[in-house]
């Protein structure tokens, strides 16, 4: 009987553990309350997966309404991807948390700490399992605003501006979200995202849903983190606390990719929204123009952690790429990247925060001798590097790959040439850290420093040894990945 | 264009509004405000798509008649909600940048972000 | 039942593996290697079963483990050409790990143990590149080459090491994935599948200048062949220690490049084929000729003005590797025996030069050819052994590197290539003069007191381990000039 | 602080008015306009307007800020175990029907209960924004 309910308890499992958080009087009991939310959603999310992968699309209808007029809960093979991505991520994520957060939070904030991050991941699997796009602007603000407090939290002045700054251009881009939702309304009558693709047909070529279309691509990108709306994406990524940028940097633009994929394949769907729109063009171009510029710009950056940010704005740029390109490797490609790119870019940073705790500071001279020192550590921040960069036998190959045959389907020598040029560039920032970890000698002066507690190295070494068994043995993922694709495309 | 078009025109015109402010003004707490202008615009965008010429407003009467769309309210509720959260988030934020930095103008906070850059890159 | 005899190569590949993993957790010197050294031996029985089970009983084996990219496995074929690469790797890890282990303890050396890990680790790539079926499994394999011997090149983490550590992983990388992945990916759109096959994949598949394109990018991505705007990591890679240098040179890096091409050639575009391909282009379709004859004078030149021994020994590495190519490039399966005999030859010779530089730095710490004067009386087997790998190389007989030259000159004539002929002459020349002086200083020239240059003979012979394996690497030279059916034999198979 | 006296009057005159306004509002929500919402709000006006007449420590001393914080954790658990309840007695998630035989009773219990729920968050959220800057020492301004 439970089973049937799985969709929406692993919504609201973290949405009451968060309440419950806020009052818990004891040590670590927010955080072991934080650990059982995240797990029991995860567990949720896992029996959803293995229903799916059997081949059936899970409906819930909220509340015994049925669709088009209740809200209704729909899970199908994409969204089982990102949710399993975003609640794998976060479990992670949970446990490295406590020790860094036990040294970066004051005490008497914690709760409301984990209370805010539980609150953020249930927006964030909210949006995954709705199917109701408004619900899915609901959702969207939860965990949007949960990230701006997060953010917040950092030891760091600079945290605060860089979390107004995420604040004022999340709230453009979730009402930029809002208008085109009231476009379609107002076009097709509906809400249910099903529901709108069959209606919005008749209509499709109006000037309204043309806007529409403008509006959510744009008010997506500024949530996305696309190139030239980036800025806020840098700045919060290394100001927050460790925990949190981990935790981000895996999830919150990846769920905005999932909403531009279902909304654009989904309901535009990709011929109207990449061939009779220039959507495809401009998207391609932001992604080159933003994998090369940031890329370039991570290799300047002195700072780990912001050289680990812009890495992320370059990485989104293949995914844009991908979901440009409108084909079905590019859109394969897009997917896996975003799935790959969450799992490895939380374990950099996850690796980067545990250095940062024990030689108190995230600049590349910090990094000096930390091979010895603190050897599994760097051992899990190089594996999934080596990810980013796509060196064969990880899963980041396995996205280049899909990407590189988007770009010889579609003609596109330039994309093509972007890619492989950037992958060099992103081998030269990994291998800037590697060659201080390894090569350089610790100052004297540092102290002790040692190996990371058992607690932060556990996630960090099973995200990187993700991304090599996904690599080694990518056929599961990308048969999976091929049947989601079919069906966006309509096969 | 017609006198239709007015409300959808006037809440674009607000739109606009609030988006020059937040650009153009260096106060945060200004930029917060031009930012409530700027949803608020949204609002007003979705209560005239939910109006009907004439029609009562949707509470159930003996007396049958035209209703205007109840569910773009019931929408607007929640938008303002989710308004209101990011703005009191904004303002708390805004506080404690108040207390960290003694200034809540943008380009002072810059200033003083630099320093403190150049201070730390000398120290090493 | 049908008896699967893949379990061969599992057994092949997974000896370096074990020796890897004993030099990894053995902690105590003399323990780990004599274990290393036993699974080593291990490698040339296997190699040899290969060859009995691939060539007398005429059985195919291969070893497909799962698909790593959709329509593409992780795919393991033996065919002859990767087999001779097998048999050469075979026969020299097994002596070159014996003269490493004399060497490392002679000059007491630190790190033995991740030494010695990634110098296996080396082989096992090489030996993977060798047993590959399809392009993505070698390009895997091509790049865990370079991973696994960067390590090696910085060895002694000085500066420089560091430099050119930097220089070597960036110019390999960057070409490979900027020509060769490309190369790959384009193949494989092409023709559909990235499986070696004889008679070449791409052959009428797709236009001629589209396949010259491809071929360009594929020449251009090996750049562990080191033809000439792409040379430079391989002098940089001489900071490393001698025994890494004849690991580089000799076994691994120099010769997965060439393998990569021939294979590339033979298996995805096929002699004929390009021989079409080329025609179309008139003059210029044989730039590969060309560029490899430039690269062969240019280096000879170069490896001319160097005092370094070792310097010497790098230049030379990349004119003889352009003899391999450009035999290659004559597209002609004359040229493509000449081709592989050529990689054994230099495979062979070069590594007892690099083992011959080796001993004299280990005990005596000279560098300089200069300071050779009279070494050949102190360590009479080891110049010994160099002038017969000099001899190999100018290509004289009585030694295998006679029979490539031999090769590449029957083809030049046949196919009316005279500007081979000419080249090799020269290049003969070229060889001549740098490494002809060096045996006459060594055994005739009276070691100069003053300047710098301490008389000391009391230094003697090399260590016996040294000694032993560079004179048995010289008597396969000659060897193989006596008996050469078998090996020219199987070189013959290639492609067919 | 100057003592006005018609304020504290009026204010303690109106502040049950308020209150039970407050709780019309709240149980009416579902026949008229109206709700938790509306409810919440007005119902922390009362007690605002008390302690801006008095000062803030003697409303903490009626609504300390650990209980304000209590209401805002049970009103969410209020609201999301009724889904959860009705969950368990065979319905979905606020399936709300399932509370009572006929449907429509079951609806408006339901209804009823989460509007309660939300009354009190709405409420206690209010109250904690007031108290966490009440609570600063603003040394400047």
């Amino acid at each position: 009987m439970i089973f049937a309910n799985l969709p929406v308890l692993l919504v609201i499992i973290p949405l009451i553990a968060a309440a419950i958080c806020t009052v818990l009087p004891w040590k670590h009991s927010p955080w072991a309350l934080a650990t059982f939310a995240t797990f029991a959603s995860f567990l949720c999310i896992c029996k959803i997966v293995v229903q799916i992968y059997a081949g059936s699309t899970i409906i819930y209808p909220m509340g015994g309404w049925l669709a088009p007029y209740g809200i209704e809960y729909r899970i199908d093979k994409l969204s089982a991807i990102f949710l399993l991505l975003i609640s794998g991520v976060a479990s992670f994520a949970i446990v490295y948390g406590m020790p860094a957060t036990q040294k970066e939070v004051a005490e008497n904030k914690q709760k409301f700490f984990y209370a805010i991050y539980l609150l953020c991941f249930s927006g964030l699997l909210g949006v995954l399992a709705t199917n109701d796009i408004f619900n899915i602007y609901v959702f969207l603000e939860i965990s949007s605003i949960a990230t701006y407090a997060l953010v917040a939290m950092g030891k760091d002045r600079r945290a605060l501006v860089a979390s107004f700054e995420y604040l004022i251009l999340g709230t453009i881009g979730a009402t930029f979200f809002l208008i085109a939702i009231g476009l379609v309304y107002s076009m097709t009558g509906s809400l249910n995202i099903s529901d709108i693709a069959i209606k919005i047909r008749p209509v499709v070529n109006t000037i309204p849903i043309k806007m529409a279309c403008a509006f959510f691509t744009v008010g997506l990108a500024l949530k996305i983190g696309i190139f030239p709306l980036h800025l806020w994406l840098t700045n919060s990524y290394t100001n927050a606390p460790t925990f949190v940028s981990s935790f981000l940097s895996g999830t919150t633009t990846k769920v905005g990719v999932y909403i531009l994929i279902r909304i654009t394949y989904g309901v535009f769907g990709h011929d109207f929204s990449y061939i009779d729109l220039p959507l495809g063009q401009i998207l391609i171009l932001l992604g080159s123009v933003g994998i090369l510029v940031a890329s370039t710009a991570a290799i300047l950056q002195n700072n780990v952690k912001r050289m680990l940010a812009y890495s992320s704005v370059a990485q989104i740029g293949y995914i844009i790429l991908g979901i440009g390109m409108a084909n079905v490797p590019g859109a394969s490609g897009a997917i896996i990247q975003a799935i790959f790119h969450g799992v490895s870019k939380a374990a950099m940073f996850m690796a980067a925060g545990a250095i940062m705790l024990s030689v108190k500071g995230v600049r590349l001279e910090h990094f000096e001798g930390i091979g010895r020192r603190m050897p599994l550590t760097i051992t899990a921040f190089i594996i999934s590097g080596l990810s980013l960069v796509g060196i064969p036998g990880t899963a980041g190959f396995i996205a280049k790959w899909y990407l590189l045959q988007a770009a010889i389907a579609s003609g596109m020598w330039t994309v093509f040439a972007v890619i492989i040029i950037s992958s060099l560039l992103t081998l030269t920032y990994v291998w800037k850290i590697i060659e201080v970890a390894f090569f350089e000698h610790m100052d004297a002066g540092r102290g002790s420093v040692n190996e990371a507690p058992l607690i932060m190295l556990i996630p960090m070494l099973g995200l990187s040894f993700i991304t090599i068994i996904f690599g080694v043995w990518p056929v599961y993922m990308t048969g999976y990945v091929s049947q989601i694709v079919t069906a966006l495309f309509g096969g | 264009m017609t006198l239709d078009a007015l409300n959808y025109w006037v809440s674009f015109i607000l739109m606009m509004i609030g988006f020059f402010g937040i650009v153009s003004s260096g106060n945060l707490l200004k930029k917060l405000i031009c930012l409530t202008i700027f949803q608020v615009s949204a609002l007003l965008f979705y209560i005239s798509v939910g109006y009907v010429k004439g029609a009562a407003a949707p509470i159930i009467k003996d007396v049958i008649i035209d209703y205007v769309n109840p569910l773009p309210h019931v929408l607007m509720l929640t938008a303002i909600v989710v308004g209101v959260a990011s703005m009191a988030v904004g303002l708390a934020i805004t506080v404690r940048i108040k207390e960290e930095y003694g200034t809540i103008e943008e380009d002072e906070i810059a200033e003083l972000d630099f320093k403190k850059h150049k201070r730390e890159s000398k120290k090493k | 039942m049908q008896f699967d005899n893949s379990f061969l190569i599992q057994f092949a590949l997974s000896v370096p593996l074990l020796a890897a993993f004993f030099a990894a957790i053995i902690p105590y010197r003399n323990v780990r290697d004599s274990f290393m050294v036993t699974t080593s031996l291990a490698l040339p029985f296997f190699v040899f079963k290969i060859y009995q089970f691939m060539v007398v009983g005429n059985g195919v084996l291969e070893w497909k483990l799962y698909e790593i990219i959709p329509g593409i496995f992780l795919h393991f074929k033996i065919e002859p050409l990767g087999l001779i690469f097998a048999i050469v790797l075979a026969a020299l890890w097994v002596v070159s790990l014996v003269y490493s282990i004399g060497y490392m303890r002679k000059n007491n050396e630190g790190n033995l143990c991740r030494f010695f890990a990634f110098f296996c680790i080396s082989i096992f790539a090489s030996l993977g590149l060798a047993f590959s079926a399809n392009l993505v499994t070698l390009f895997i394999f091509y790049e865990l080459i370079t991973l696994a011997t960067y390590p090696l090149v910085i060895h002694n983490r000085s500066a420089e090491s560091k430099k050119a550590g930097r220089l070597y992983l960036g110019v390999l990388t960057a070409t490979s994935a900027i020509f060769l992945l490309p190369a790959i990916i384009l193949t494989f759109n092409a023709a559909g599948t990235t499986d070696f096959t004889v008679g070449g994949i791409l052959t009428g598949k797709i236009a001629s200048d589209f396949a010259m394109f491809i071929f360009v990018l594929y020449i251009l991505g090996t750049a562990k062949a080191a033809l000439i705007p792409l040379h430079k990591w391989l002098p940089a890679a001489m900071v490393a220690p001698t025994p890494v240098s004849a690991l580089l040179h000799a076994v691994a890096v120099v010769n997965a490049g060439i393998f990569t091409i021939i294979k590339v050639t033979v298996y995805i575009f096929s002699i004929n084929n390009l021989t079409k391909i080329t025609s179309e282009f008139g003059q210029y379709g044989d730039w590969l000729l060309y560029l490899s004859a430039f690269t062969l004078i240019i280096g000879s030149i170069i490896a001319l003005t160097r005092n370094k021994f070792k310097e010497l020994l790098a230049y030379s590495t990349i004119s003889q590797l352009s003899y391999a190519l450009m035999a290659l490039a004559m597209f002609s399966p004359k040229g493509l025996i000449a081709a592989i005999l050529q990689m054994v030859a230099h495979s062979l010779a070069k590594i007892i030069m690099f083992f011959t530089q080796g001993s004299v730095y280990a005990v005596s710490h000279k560098k300089k050819i200069s300071e050779l004067s009279g070494m050949g009386r102190v360590m009479p087997y080891t110049f010994a052994a160099f002038s017969v790998a000099a001899i190999s190389i100018i290509g004289l007989p009585p030694t295998l590197g006679f029979l490539a030259k031999w090769d590449m000159l029957e083809g030049a004539v046949e196919g009316e290539q005279f500007i081979v002929v000419v080249v090799i002459a020269l290049g003969t020349m070229l060889n001549a003069a740098y490494f002809l002086p060096i045996i006459y200083k060594a055994f005739f020239e009276k070691e100069k007191a003053g300047n710098g240059i301490v008389i000391n003979r009391k230094h003697g012979e090399a260590p016996v381990l040294m000694i032993i394996s560079i004179c048995s690497t010289a008597i396969m030279v000659v060897a193989l000039f006596i008996w050469p059916e078998k090996l020219i034999a199987l070189a013959g198979m290639v492609g067919k | 602080m100057q003592e006005i006296v018609v304020l504290r009057v009026v204010v303690r005159l109106l502040l049950p008015f308020i209150l039970m306004y407050a709780l019309y509002i709240l149980f009416h929500g579902e026949v008229s306009p109206g709700g938790g919402f509306q409810a919440g709000v007005i119902f922390a006006a009362g007690f605002i307007a008390y302690s801006l007449v008095n000062d803030l420590a003697s409303l903490q001393k009626i609504l300390p800020h650990f209980v304000v914080r209590i209401i805002n954790a049970l009103g969410v658990l209020i609201y999301a175990g009724v889904g959860v309840t009705t969950m368990f007695m065979g319905g979905r998630f606020l399936g709300f029907s399932a509370f009572r035989v006929l449907p429509a009773d079951g609806q408006k219990l339901g209804i009823m209960l989460v509007e309660v729920g939300i009354g009190m968050v709405v409420f206690s959220v209010i109250m904690l924004v007031f108290y966490s800057f009440g609570e600063r020492s603003g040394d400047d301004s």
